[in-house]
């Protein structure tokens, strides 16, 4: 599908419809309907529904599906999901009851299938083909920075979310949260109707109410707002206008990911990693998630500099806190409890040549000491060509050092720009958000607050615990509530309005560069949500202005040339031409002068500035460091199925958060993991199941936030428990704490197997006690993790095929002649463990693009979980200080597949394009190929996973690919459904498909572009070029299976100095 | 077959499997061919005694088998290199290694049942009726203790007065006629 | 101590044991008919249509063509099933109160889809794309049947996978040119009535679709048909349902083309497998090409 | 090696021989026909018969109900995962299997050795086969993911026109075990002839002669069918025989065929054999013993019979051992790490209790043991080890099948295994689904084979005129 061809429509459809449909209404035939005669709707539906819940709900929903009303009034609001022709609704009924019951036992050769209506369009969208997806840019309003996306709609159901390609920040890249976001919209479970007292109300009765409040107080004294970081330009404009209107009425913003750090304060920082050669991370996680401001643009220039280790690599140095995959892909790193890390930062800063300040007196252990010297020495060496990246979630100190050392090593310019300081802050209405927050409980508590208007937060669940909110939010008269979801808030709140989605609203928001992207629905509000534009909107003089207007009115002056012209490229682009921040070019001493007094004028430095650097705690107090959850951020993604389901970076852990703590602390706590806790900082306390993180720092305790929701929904509520309940205003990123043991055991479900490896101490040995069992076997005997240091990779490119385990057999080591693949195409992948940081980002595509099913807690802890693609972690040596190793793996394609010659009912075969294919209908579900795969990577529908009641759930999935059904076996296929759509296109064209015009859902997703797919059979391929590096090898290649998916090899840049002992990149027998 | 009429045989009864050989013997000498013996159990002697040695059962155990492996091999030959040749695990069409294994098997099942069915064939079994059960002492005797020697009455030298008189000679138990 | 058993029952025996292999014989015989019998295919049967739509008439009567409904035949994997709007083009005007009609009005005025019940319907694991099937010369006639004389629409077969095997297998026997596609009564060529096809050297780039011209006239001689051969290249409507036409989409001037004459379907299918590039034999029963 | 000294006047001791007798003295053609007969056509059953009846039926049921559950749910109900997508299913098939094979062996195998102390116990053992194999066929089907297509298995002409894959074991077990039931079948029911025809003769009540009767197409002793029968077997004999070895053979294969380390080994087949008959003549015991206790028929089976089966397992216990012996040299000879780490994972890893469970029960006891005469004809000593083997030879299975699942190649994916309450209802419903089968043949056919023990019996000796007349 050409880009170009899908993107023209993308302009006119959503604008076409929006122009002349004040309902914003995604598409035209639904316009129209607009128009038809008193139907039955929606509403009506739900008023019929009301009270029905969970399952049941749904039940009944499916008895009124059938009724021809319903149908109609669906296709009114949605018309995709009136096509249930095309819609994979039927098939999955059908699957169901081929699948699930006996009735067919005898038949199932010659099924009668029952009866399948169509239900045309009463008046089909002109540009609508059926069957051929749409493409929309769009962006993901996000607190840490928008991510550009650009949006596959199949009949305009938004069913694939990716990074838009062409956008300068992520050039396609994107993440897990993103991902996930589709799963979020579909959510069965969000809040449906407006509510007053939880009667159902109109949206237009709630606006009423709260205008004339509003204007009955004339100056607006009373109203409060308490909103989430302001994403949206607009919205800020909308805000700047209601304050302007009313100059008394408050506004809040509070998001607990983000309150009390540099960015809630607009200190906008912009690095360029593609030049700099050594970068050392203080406490900064920004491989590993959108959590870090700029996540995706570092992370791909990052790689961008490990992929041809021949041209030189940079090396990266992680001082942390906790372990991250950040620190994990360092060459070095350094664990350190989080009060330690301002006080380090002062002494490398000291060290490099920022003497403004006296360093705090510690006892640095010698190997710190050493560390901190060798980073130092490194870092002079080379000035201005290195990085330093100070932690979100670190003392502002932190920050501010780092940013003293980028200038007195002239980075700045170079590797590190300060737009933040001198043009556009990072986010639109910078503020002190914890500030803000106590102020606005201080008013409540006074009394001082009339109406409470809550905006797409959730304070009743997230507030930090010493304010007490939910005390003080009783003393409101009033409080309005928009969300997404019926949560916590909305429950306590007397107006609860749903919340409408990104995907199904407009609006605005910046990409971390700066780059504004306007936010175009792809789909009408499921359930009529409403947004904060719509709030504010409301209060001004001309409320009906719709947020499409507004966002129009916010680009007018920006958007150059004929307005129609640029609005449709930007809607057509996904963003608008020369927002991106202007970067000043300047530099070292006067770049630090000019930091300096930018940031006195902002208020950005830290408290205690210019002496007292904070000294670390006591080395013996316990610390508890809490940070956003990698998989749900800070609870607003608990419902999301694939994120809960999703294996955390390092620890593996699933659907629970824990008390994360190093295997020594573990073992001086007599603790054994999964046994309960309880953590207790100032007067709050929480049950948790501890677990160990390889390399954690000893005496502190990592807890994610955003679990114990108690209304997520059917699949977030109940899962782990709240660590709010311990985060307090005076210590919001790490605090000291206690712990006590409790009885019982927790049930946590990790993914991944980990010993400690013993076998010395079998034969009395005492072995290496203290190491991974898995790590030794993969990097040791059996090759599968292979690397090298730079040094020795440039004595020997070849060495991953060096050694007696690492040859790979030659073609013509078998019994049977070689079958021939001398198709125009022989499909391969290449994988890059270099550039791979082991952020999910593909685990969540690949969920969406296949129709992954969610299999829930209990199935993952016994080992079903369904991932087709997962990412395997080895830690290399001792599990105190280890080095991580991330293998992306996924069926792998073997030419000689041991899965397929077992399979009795040829029900697993190769296409003549060297694919292995699982045919899902032929399967009868003997696991023998399950047993028989060396990689472990099929996956059996043990019981009947896939969802085929809820009706939301049913517009999300891929139409394109079988959901497959109980007691069937399924795994990766190098998602044939775009290999035969790229097929049919070139076909019909009479040409070859061309290099990179098929690309996989993980590939798509990959922020640093590890993943490579393409033909073998083309020498001039990306993948065949890749294939033929010497770093390039099979995994478990001896057993001659002939995978298809090739690893690149490590390569790491160590420093010598650090190198303790010589790295094992062929260990002596494990 | 037409329900015969009259007598079927003369029917002698022994105590011992010797008494009923050194009888057989001296019949089979005397020119007797149309005889039996009944024994509860396989008394080889007597079956050389009235000249019964070899039986064709063996020869279509032997073409049952041989049929059974050649069939299931060419079967298993035409659907993986004719019916839907696909590419399994890189593994030739024709991979006949494989094939030997079903084909094996079939061998012995048909060659099994040829064996089983075939020796029930050739005694004509199932025979649920038999003039012999008619005789008085027989069902009592013939699959318990007693052993039998029968002159049938198709023998051209069959004469009841004389063939009962030649039996009597060898001292047996009892004597009867035995009615079709 | 007496017989047991009549005389009879030995031929009883008998007979039971040769009624017993019949009977396994019989079972085996009748399962194997009852999959591929209408009941389980639905082939040949008619729906209980909401309106009594007779393609016939639309098709053969009034010469609409197949695309004017089916729209995306061409472009997408659906051929699509005309929206409500479609019917009342002309039923705003033409039989505006026949009873028959009602349903489509009733669509129309409250906007409520009309419940047609799927005639074609294969099992949702199978994935079948009609635009390769349309853009590499497989007629609609071909799986539909003559349509045009068919007052009700019934599946004309099994579509079953044997069924779609038979032409994967062997896709020459039902090639014809692109621009028969929606001839109903292709004939195939045969002594009688021979056709004549020219390969323009399709360079890369250009459709296959469009890589080979045919006429049922030969050339050489009428020079109509000469127009024909040059008339522009967009398929002609009136060509795609009234079968007797000559009409043919030539996609270059007749002078270049050297016209071959085919008087075999099996020559015929030969030279368009290696002209609209068919895939092979290998390829087409691949499983990937109809299951994900 | 005989502990026991043989005392002249014992009766239980043949003079001629020295051996025990295979039959004891003083019985006679009628004397033993009654008392196999008897057990049958008794007009009262014993109590004993009943209570154990309804326990076992009991057990059916509940292996009813696990089955039905299964349909209904899926295989998820079992303890199952990955990587351990096999589980109680396989092994319990393998396990069942195995003890068919004891039958079989002794029926066809010491038939064609003219082992004439067999004839007593053949019948049994065969049936015990038959019923072996009928729980075995149960998993294979039951354990799919969607059974009700298991049709899919075998070459029919479907719509789909496709086909089995040839090239996977599991065929090759479709084919094999099929053959395996079919063939015992048939050797089991033409040996029953001649004594169906002798229950036929000696019943009472018209509907048992009926019952009989038809059972015994109108066997009446012709020496002409006795000739044919005696070929027949014979060769049904030599062909069980190479069936026999090849069904364990190919189960083997399931194993010895993956790429797995710990189920690649050639080694599998013969001591996959040999185990089988191991915990064939295990079961055997397990069946003897109380059945001659509970019939009185410590006459036909005496202690010879107890003996041999006990030397018989001795004898292949070690065949076993030399299996164990030779996995653990190759692992270390081999120098193949897959190997190395497999044994030693085998033994000292998460799941190391089993292999030693299996050691103690396979090897330690019964190979110190049953070297001594005395403990071998020791009855109660005998039934104690007839169950131990059983058990070694259940974990045998656990051991190749678990634990070599949960750690293979990419450690990224061990997994570990645990089963649930599914996997033990269906397994010990199979072993009471075993038990109301047996009772059933016991009560309604000749348990032991009357024609055969006959020839056994001082009578069938034919002794020349002059000797008659000498006595």
């Amino acid at each position: 599908m050409s880009a170009e061809k899908s993107k023209s429509s993308a302009v006119e459809k959503p604008v076409g419809s929006e122009v002349n449909d004040a309902k914003h209404n995604a598409n035209p035939a639904a316009v129209a309907q607009g128009a038809s005669s008193e139907p039955m709707t929606l509403e009506a539906v739900r008023r019929e529904l009301k009270g029905a819940k969970g399952k049941e709900y749904w039940r009944s929903l499916d008895e009124l599906a059938n009724t021809p009303e319903f149908q109609a009034a669906v296709e009114r609001e949605f018309p995709a999901a009136a096509q249930e022709w095309v819609d994979p609704v039927s098939r999955r009924g059908f699957l169901r009851l081929m699948g699930a019951s006996m009735a067919l036992a005898g038949l199932a050769g010659c099924t009668k299938q029952p009866d399948e209506p169509i239900y045309p369009y009463v008046k089909a969208p002109e540009d609508l083909i059926l069957g051929k997806p749409m493409y929309f840019a769009t962006a993901h309003p996000f607190s840490t920075g928008a991510v550009p996306l650009l949006v596959k709609s199949d009949e305009f159901r938004p069913i694939k979310i990716d990074g838009n390609p062409e956008h300068a920040y992520n050039h396609g890249g994107s993440d897990p949260y993103s991902q996930g976001t589709l799963l979020d919209l579909y959510d069965p479970d969000r809040s449906q109707h407006v509510t007053y007292r939880g009667e159902n109300r109109e949206w237009e009765e709630f606006a009423e109410a709260l205008r004339d409040k509003v204007t009955s107080t004339k100056d607006g004294s009373g109203i409060y707002f308490l909103s989430a970081a302001i994403t949206s330009p607009t919205l800020a404009r909308q805000w700047q206008e209601v304050q302007r209107a009313y100059p008394k009425a408050m506004l809040a913003q509070y998001e607990p990911a983000i309150a009390g750090t540099f960015l809630e304060k607009g200190f906008n920082v912009q690095y360029d990693l593609s030049q700099a050669d050594v970068i050392v991370s203080l406490d900064a996680d920004f491989l590993s998630g959108a959590a870090y401001p700029g996540f995706h643009k570092l992370v791909r220039d990052y790689a961008s500099r490990r992929k041809q280790p021949e041209n030189g690599m940079n090396r990266l140095y992680a001082v942390e806190s906790t372990t991250t995959t950040t620190g994990m892909k360092a060459e070095h790193r350094l664990g350190l409890r989080a009060s330690e890390i301002p006080a380090f930062a002062a002494a490398l800063a000291q060290a490099v040549g920022v003497t403004y300040f006296n360093p705090p007196v510690y006892a640095w252990t010698d190997e710190q000491k050493k560390f901190l010297e060798a980073v130092a020495k490194d870092l002079k060496a080379n000035a201005g060509k290195s990085a330093v990246i100070p932690g979100l979630y670190q003392d502002p100190w932190v920050a501010q050092l780092a940013m003293d050392m980028n200038n007195a090593l002239r980075n700045t310019g170079a590797t590190v720009q300060m737009a933040g300081h001198s043009t556009d802050p990072g986010v639109p209405e910078p503020t002190d958000q914890l500030g803000d927050f106590k102020s606005l409980v201080a008013d409540l508590n006074a009394g001082r607050v009339d109406w409470l208007i809550i905006l797409n937060a959730n304070p009743i669940y997230d507030a930090p615990a010493d304010l007490d909110f939910a005390d003080a939010f009783n003393k409101a008269n009033v409080v309005a509530h928009l969300g997404s979801h019926y949560d916590e808030t909305g429950h306590q709140a007397h107006w609860h309005i749903p919340a409408a989605h990104y995907l199904e609203s407009w609006s605005d928001a910046r990409a971390y560069d700066g780059t504004v992207s306007i936010v175009q629905p792809m789909i009408d509000p499921l359930y009529g949500g409403r947004t904060a534009h719509h709030v504010f909107q409301a209060l001004l003089n001309d409320p009906m202005v719709s947020p499409y207007d507004a966002v129009r009115e916010t680009w007018k002056p920006v958007i150059k040339g004929d307005f129609e012209t640029g609005w449709r490229k930007a809607l057509h682009d996904g963003w608008i031409e020369g927002t991106a921040y202007r970067l000043d070019i300047v530099s070292g001493i006067e770049g630090m002068a000019k930091s300096l007094e930018e940031a006195k004028s902002k208020n950005l430095l830290p408290a205690g500035w210019p002496s007292n650097v904070p000294v670390p705690t006591p080395k013996d107090s316990i610390e508890i460091i809490f940070r956003p959850d990698p998989n749900i951020y800070d609870g607003r993604w608990a419902n999301v199925g694939w994120l809960q389901e999703l294996p955390k970076p390092v620890t593996s852990l699933s659907w629970d958060n824990a008390a994360i703590v190093s295997g020594a602390t573990l073992s001086k706590w007599g603790l054994e993991e999964d046994d309960i806790i309880e953590i207790s900082v100032g007067n709050g306390r929480v049950k948790a199941p501890v677990i160990v993180a390889p390399g954690h720092p000893d005496n502190s305790v990592t807890v994610y936030l955003g679990y114990g929701r108690e209304f997520a929904g059917r699949v977030g509520s109940g899962q782990g428990f709240n660590a709010y309940l311990i985060r307090n205003t005076w210590a919001p990123f790490y605090a000291t704490g206690a712990i006590r043991k409790l009885e019982g055991k927790w049930g946590i479900a990790i993914t991944k197997s980990h010993f400690q490896d013993q076998r010395g101490a079998t034969f009395g040995e005492q072995g290496h006690g203290n190491n991974s069992l898995e790590a030794d076997e993969a990097l040791g005997e059996r090759g599968i993790i292979r690397y090298a240091t730079l040094d020795e990779f440039k004595a020997n490119p070849n060495f991953a095929h060096e050694g007696e385990r690492y040859e790979t057999p030659s073609r013509d080591t078998s019994l049977f002649p070689n079958w021939p693949y001398n198709e125009a195409n022989a499909w391969a992948m290449s994988i890059d463990m270099n550039s791979c940081t082991g952020c999910n980002a593909c685990i969540i595509s690949c969920y969406a693009e296949n129709n992954i099913a969610v299999v829930g807690k209990q199935q993952v802890r016994i080992g079903r979980n369904m991932q087709w693609l997962r990412i395997d972690t080895y830690f290399e040596g001792d599990l105190a200080a280890p080095r991580a190793h991330f293998q992306p793996m996924n069926c792998q394609h073997c030419e000689n597949a041991p899965c397929e010659q077992v399979c009795p009912v040829g029900a697993t075969v190769h296409t003549p394009e060297g694919l292995n294919m699982m045919v899902y209908n032929r399967c009868v579900g003997t696991r023998y190929c399950s047993n028989n795969c060396p990689y472990k990577v099929r996956r059996f529908n043990f019981l009947l996973y896939s969802d085929y009641e809820t009706e939301s759930l049913k517009l999300m999935r891929n139409p394109d690919v079988s959901v497959r059904s109980r007691g069937v076996m399924e795994k990766c296929n190098y998602c044939v459904q775009r290999i035969n759509a790229a097929k049919i296109e070139a076909d019909k064209e009479n040409r070859n498909i061309r290099d990179g015009e098929i690309v996989t859902a993980c590939q798509q997703a990959c922020p640093a572009g590890a993943i490579v797919f393409g033909n073998i059979n083309d020498p001039n391929s990306r993948v065949s070029k890749l294939r033929a590096q010497q770093r390039s090898y099979q995994v478990i290649a001896d057993q001659n299976a002939r995978p298809r998916t090739q690893y690149l090899a490590e390569v790491l840049n160590v420093n010598q100095e650090l190198e303790e002992a010589p790295v094992e990149h062929a260990p002596a027998k494990g | 077959m037409p329900a015969r009429e009259g007598t079927y045989g003369l029917l002698a009864e022994f105590d011992t499997p010797g008494d009923l050989v050194r009888a057989a013997r001296q019949a089979h000498q005397d020119g007797w061919r149309r005889m039996d013996c009944y024994t509860p159990y396989p008394v080889e002697e007597a079956a050389e005694a009235i000249g019964f040695h070899r039986n064709k059962v063996p020869l279509l155990t032997l073409i049952g088998g041989l049929l059974g492996g050649a069939a299931m091999f060419a079967l298993q030959t035409w659907i993986s290199v004719l019916a839907y040749p696909i590419n399994v695990a890189g593994r030739p069409t024709y991979s006949w290694p494989a094939f030997i294994v079903p084909a094996y098997e079939w061998t012995i099942l048909w060659a099994g049942l040829s064996a089983a069915f075939g020796m029930l064939a050739l005694n004509g079994l199932p025979a649920l009726y038999h003039p012999l059960f008619n005789a008085p002492n027989f069902r009592d005797g013939a699959t318990t203790d007693k052993f039998f020697l029968c002159l049938e009455a198709l023998d051209p030298k069959f004469d009841l007065a004389e063939a009962k008189a030649y039996l009597q000679q060898f001292h047996p138990n009892s004597v009867v006629e035995v009615e079709y | 101590m007496a017989q047991i058993f009549d005389r009879s029952s030995n031929a009883l025996a008998r007979m039971s044991i040769v009624l017993t292999g019949l009977i396994v014989i019989a079972l085996g015989v009748t399962l194997d008919q009852l999959q591929r019998s209408p009941w389980v295919t639905r082939q040949g049967q008619r729906a209980d249509q909401p309106v009594p739509f007779s393609h016939k008439h639309h098709v053969q009567g009034l010469g609409l063509q197949c695309q004017y409904c089916h729209t995306t035949v061409e472009k997408s994997s659906y051929a699509g099933i005309p929206p409500t709007r479609t019917c009342m083009n002309c039923h705003a005007q033409i039989w505006t109160n026949a009873q028959l009609l009602e349903p489509v009005r009733q669509s129309w005025y409250t906007g409520q889809s009309i419940p047609w019940i799927k005639v074609h319907d294969l099992p949702d694991y199978v994935y079948f794309s009609h635009e390769i099937h349309v853009n590499k010369g497989i007629g609609c006639e071909t799986c539909h049947g003559r349509v045009d004389e068919m007052p009700l629409m019934y599946a004309q077969n099994t579509l079953q996978m044997e069924w779609c095997l038979g032409c994967h297998r062997n896709p020459a026997k039902n090639l014809r040119p692109t621009s028969q596609i929606y001839n109903m009564d292709w004939q195939e060529p045969a002594e009688d009535h021979p056709v004549w096809c020219a390969a323009a050297d399709n360079k890369p780039g250009v459709p296959t679709a469009e890589s080979v011209s045919c006429t049922t006239k030969d050339p050489a001689s009428s020079p109509e048909s000469q127009a024909a051969l040059t008339s522009p290249a967009i398929p002609v409507p009136v060509s795609m349902t009234t079968g007797t036409s000559t009409q043919m989409t030539p996609n270059q001037s007749a002078a270049t083309l050297e016209a071959q004459k085919f008087t075999s379907q099996d020559a015929l299918g030969h030279f368009l497998v290696v002209h609209y590039k068919i895939r092979t034999p290998k390829d087409l029963t691949s499983c990937e090409v109809c299951h994900r | 090696m005989a502990t026991r000294e043989v005392k002249p006047n014992d009766p239980a001791i043949d003079p001629a021989t020295g051996e025990f007798r295979v039959i004891a003295p003083g019985q006679t053609f009628r004397s033993i026909t009654e008392k196999i007969v008897r057990i049958v056509l008794t007009p009262h059953t014993p109590m004993g018969w009943f209570g154990l009846f309804t326990v076992a039926g009991g057990g059916a049921v509940m292996l009813l109900v696990a089955l039905t559950w299964l349909f209904l749910k899926g295989v998820g109900i079992w303890g199952i995962t990955q990587p351990v997508a096999w589980g109680f299913a396989i092994i319990n098939f393998v396990w069942w299997i195995g003890i068919g094979h004891a039958g079989t062996l002794i029926s066809a195998i010491l038939l064609l050795f003219k082992q004439g102390w067999r004839n007593s116990i053949s019948r049994f053992a065969e049936a015990m086969t038959i019923f072996a194999v009928a729980c075995a066929g149960l998993f294979p089907l039951v354990h799919m993911g969607r059974p009700w297509l298991g049709y899919w298995l075998f070459p029919l002409p479907f719509t789909m026109t496709v086909w089995p894959q040839f090239r996977s074991p599991l065929m090759w077990d479709v084919f094999a075990v099929s053959t395996y039931a079919t063939i015992s079948v048939v050797f089991w029911y033409i040996g029953m002839v001649p004594d169906l025809a002798t229950m036929r003769d000696r019943a009472q009540s018209k509907i048992a002669q009926y019952f009989y009767g038809m059972l015994s197409v109108g066997w009446r002793g012709s020496i002409r069918h006795w000739m044919r029968y005696e070929t027949a077997s014979l060769l049904l004999a030599g062909l069980a025989t190479p069936l026999v070895l090849s069904v364990h053979t190919v189960i083997s294969f399931d194993f010895a065929v993956a790429v797995l380390p710990g189920w690649h080994t050639t080694i599998f087949p013969p001591y996959f054999v040999a185990g089988a008959i191991y915990s064939g003549f295990a079961m055997v015991l397990t069946l003897a013993i109380p059945l001659r206790k509970f019939y009185h028929l410590e006459q036909l089976v005496t202690e010879r019979h107890i003996d041999n089966c006990g030397k018989v397992m001795l004898a292949t216990g070690f065949i076993v051992a030399y299996g164990y012996a030779m996995e653990a040299f190759m692992a270390w000879y081999s120098a193949n790490h897959w190997e190395a780490f497999t044994f030693w994972n085998r033994a000292f890893g998460p799941m190391g209790w089993s292999y030693w469970v299996l050691i103690t029960c396979n090897l330690a006891i019964p190979l110190t043991t049953l070297w001594s005469r005395k403990l071998r004809t020791n009855i109660a000593f005998m039934f104690f080890i007839s169950i131990v083997v059983n058990t070694g030879m259940w974990f045998e299975r656990f051991v190749i099948v678990v634990t070599s699942l949960t750690r293979d190649f990419l450690p990224s994916s061990w997994g570990t295994y645990r089963a649930t309450k599914w996997d033990y209802m269906t397994f010990v419903g199979t072993l009471a689904f075993f038990t109301f089968l047996f009772l059933l043949f016991v009560r309604l056919l000749p348990m032991m084979p009357m024609n055969e023990i006959r020839m056994l019996l001082p009578g069938a000796k034919i002794k020349p005129k002059v000797a008659e007349a000498a006595d």
